[in-house]
């Protein structure tokens, strides 16, 4: 174990508590009045602890202007995006079995999917450009009299492109598809209006917006109401949609950081961004480094280059003072090069020597300038001591 | 993934690391490719009937870069039979390298085998091995 | 809105954070290093909250005597129990579409059966004698050559009756059918040893515990494996039974208190024992009052009476300064009599004259003497006014 | 459930409970039964064409027993032509009864109308009525 601990670059993998939110949290843990189930009405404990999980239901609502009864509390974006893809897709097999959705979607839309193409859908998955955008014009293309749902993803997890989603609903609105649109990466980097972007159902979780892990929740149509089947069954609390007791602390948490994150938004993105360009005009000086996905449709906080003529295990080894990911949290525990950048077009090999960088709330510009350091160092060791590719 | 105290150690500071400027007394060798995840070059200066320098360098993992290192070491000093007996088992015991990552270590192995065969070739060579 | 707060003894809907637990669960908070996605096993942060994960793994599978790599992280028994009855009979479908279980179970086994029903399978629902109790020859007429699955939970949440589920697990086991038990009422009152009661799948949650809400597990035998169905797929967390990031905090929680709840086990459940003698002495010195549930085979927390003559809502209304409850949480928000209540023969009308008082961790002997007057005083009175039987 | 303020005062402090003698001047009438879920007893002395006193007994939910309450508090002094008039309605909007109570107000009527048929088919009676 290092002794001292590495510089964070890992917030697309999750970000620390906000202080603010680990403050409501602990308001919870601490006082007895609000530990009653949510679900007990017949008494003050279960009405404190409704009333503090309603309010947190209108702090989520507001931060993508959606109504309060659209917002139904899930364990995270995983739970929900299986929620909307499965919940729906079995719902609504009637209107047809069909879905279209892209390649570089997070695992939990692809193996929902997956799941969906073993009980006789059929799903289209779109290949982005090499700049990461998927256009409405393939999304149009590939829509089908039986298509009955689209889902595509807000911010992508490893390149951090964003997709044009309001283009998208407009489309799917227009054919009267479904839209389901993972935001669990946009939520408080991108601005996200339900009415305008014209979505159906949304993921989101906490634990990407300085809130705590193992809530999320689904945002969900109301009129038109978009009918779903259940995961799991039981108590009926959320309409029915997802029974078990509510975790208040949890909700709570929830509600303040997205509370403070769409207020705060446009103030940290223009700070973020200004430190991951700071970053990449640092590590750019390095020849043969290759930025993935599209320079300007991006989000603030990320960034993902390849490191060619450097070994990707090497690299990450070499630069343990900086915690970074090579690809999405899941995918890192494993060898295999990232199906996002192999979607990109990029080869094993450079998918294998790339690095995802990104930034959050607490990144401080002496971080960004002691990362710069290391990555020069450990690339410009690492190229000289490999065989030239000019040799003899 | 797991790393040896050795491995660590020859990743951080690597020994021999370079190439010996050509010459009838430098012997070169190189085996596979970026592509393929791991490449090696040796060089390594024969006098007599030994080694008496033998540099290297390597694109690869910690484990494939900690193994060419240790391998310069390792075989300075060695006669044409020791190269002959050389194989990738000995880097995998004495580095602990793990079962998953034994095929690169072929791959240095391939480097060995062809620093061998031209050395065989070598025209001084004939009479010693006649 | 009453100033002051009424007398806590609804433990059964759910506990109140332990302090210890909490302090636990801050440390998470407020400890950076323990914020990283212990999914990211490439560096520190990551590895440093893997660590809290399988500390608590190992904690919850030794309350139970099972083996760290059979517990899976679900968000609570709801979770659990579906992911355990969806999971298996989906699987197994193949060895046969019937399922025993009983009448009085929690919902979220009773809706979870009803789903599988609508997939096609069929259920035997036991109906317990008037006690409560389902014998395990009950089972064992039930069983037919393509029953798969029985689902029996080990402590009621209303009646607080226990059942005798090493006899059921024996006899399962001799007929190679899967058991599942919930156990979420039990952990931490009565001893369970999924070796000893011979059981393959068994669901739990911290908030019955004296932990957080939104966090639960499912036992799951290793060897010979119980093969499952996933509810939601994605990261491929927990074996990829069960995607989703792990909730470090959270797990910790549970952990800790199902750690607490094992070793302070006994000396809880004498405590809790007499508090409850104490309480029904009290109110049984009322005439026409009746125990719901065998008197002997019962959870030490729980007593659930039904007052004749007395009007539910009523009774419940009067009782302002108790937090006590009409059936489970979940119900207490509807008007609907307990179904458990109705299954053990009970008249709607006597079943909405019920209420089940919960004890637990932090009940005192004050408090208890006061719930006995405040019963006695709003039983006599509503019998006062009520019309004579024996009228004019 | 919500209760309005005069519910909650009349459910904690039921006005006019109990059961007057009997008497030739005495009416009594009784409506629902515990298994309905509300029961309901009313007791008026009649003096001349009023009633100067009117008591009750309840089993029933809060509103019921507000409302057995609140009845005789609005019925005393009422002449048999006041009791005719009278409609369940009355008490669901002086006590902002919410419609799924409204069948437990139909007892309370049921009641009402009871004593006002005994009321009727008393012999002192039927001079006035005629
Ligand atoms: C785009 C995207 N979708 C879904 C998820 C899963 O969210 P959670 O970890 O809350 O289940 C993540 C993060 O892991 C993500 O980045
Ligand atoms: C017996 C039983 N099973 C399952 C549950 C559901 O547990 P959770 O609230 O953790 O989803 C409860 C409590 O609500 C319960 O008492």
């Amino acid at each position: 174990m290092s002794e001292r601990l590495p510089i964070y670059l890992d917030y697309a993998a999750t970000t620390p508590l906000d202080p603010r939110v680990a403050e409501a949290m602990i308001e919870c843990l601490h006082t007895s009045e609000l530990q009653g189930n949510p679900s007990s009405m017949g008494h003050e404990y279960g009405r404190r602890a409704r009333a503090r999980v309603e309010q947190a239901r209108a702090q989520v609502a507001a931060a993508i202007n959606a109504r309060p009864a659209s917002i139904v509390w899930t364990s995270g974006a995983t739970e929900s995006n299986n929620l909307a893809l499965l919940g729906a897709a079995r719902f609504h097999a009637d209107r047809g079995k069909h879905i279209v959705s892209s390649r570089t979607e997070h695992k939990a839309v692809l193996d929902a999917l997956k799941q969906l193409e073993a009980e006789g859908f059929s799903v289209t998955y779109l290949k982005p450009a090499s700049d990461g955008i998927v256009t409405v014009e393939q999304v149009r293309d590939a829509l089908r009299d039986d298509t009955q749902l689209v889902s595509l993803m807000h911010v992508n997890n490893e390149i951090g492109v964003i997709q044009d989603v309001g283009a998208v609903g407009r489309l799917c609105r227009e054919r009267g598809v479904l839209l389901h649109v993972d935001a669990a990466q946009s939520a408080g980097k991108v601005s996200i209006d339900v009415e305008e972007m014209g979505v159906d159902l949304l993921s989101l979780t906490a634990h990407k917006v300085y809130g705590p892990k193992g809530i999320g929740a689904l945002y969900l149509r109301r009129n038109p109401p978009v009918g779903l089947r259940p995961l799991m069954f039981g108590g009926g609390q959320e309409l029915g949609l997802r029974s078990g007791t509510l975790p208040t602390h949890q909700i709570v948490g929830m509600g303040v950081a997205f509370e403070i994150a769409e207020r705060e938004r446009e103030a940290d993105v223009v700070r973020i961004r200004a430190l991951r360009e700071r970053l990449w005009a640092g590590i750019s000086k390095l020849r043969n480094v290759e930025l993935n996905g599209d320079p300007e449709r991006r989000v603030c906080s990320v960034l993902n280059v390849s490191f060619h003529g450097v070994e990707g295990e090497s690299l990450q080894y070499a630069l343990a003072d900086l915690a970074v990911s090579t690809g999405s949290a899941c995918a890192s525990a494993s060898e295999t090069p990232s199906y996002v950048l192999r979607a990109l077009g990029r080869s094993d090999h450079v998918a294998q020597s790339s690095l995802r960088f990104s930034l959050g709330r607490f990144t401080t510009e002496a971080e960004i300038d002691a990362a710069i350091v290391s990555v020069t160092q450990a690339v410009e060791r690492l190229r000289s001591i490999a065989p030239k590719n000019t040799g003899e | 993934m797991h790393y040896s105290p050795l491995v660590e150690r020859h990743f951080a500071t690597p020994c021999n690391v370079g190439q010996l400027a050509s010459g009838s007394d430098v012997l070169t060798a190189r085996a596979g490719s970026q592509d393929r995840g791991v490449e090696i070059l040796l060089s390594a200066r024969v006098e007599h009937d030994r080694i008496v320098a033998l540099n290297h360098r390597v694109y690869g993992c910690p484990h494939s870069i900690a193994a060419a290192s240790w391998l310069t070491e390792r075989l300075t000093g060695a006669t044409l039979q020791d190269l002959a007996r050389w194989t990738w088992r000995e880097a995998a015991t004495a580095l602990e390298v793990p079962p998953e990552k034994w095929g690169r270590l072929l791959v240095l192995e391939d480097a060995v085998r062809a620093l061998e065969k031209n050395w065989r070739s070598r025209p001084s060579n004939h009479a010693e091995t006649a």
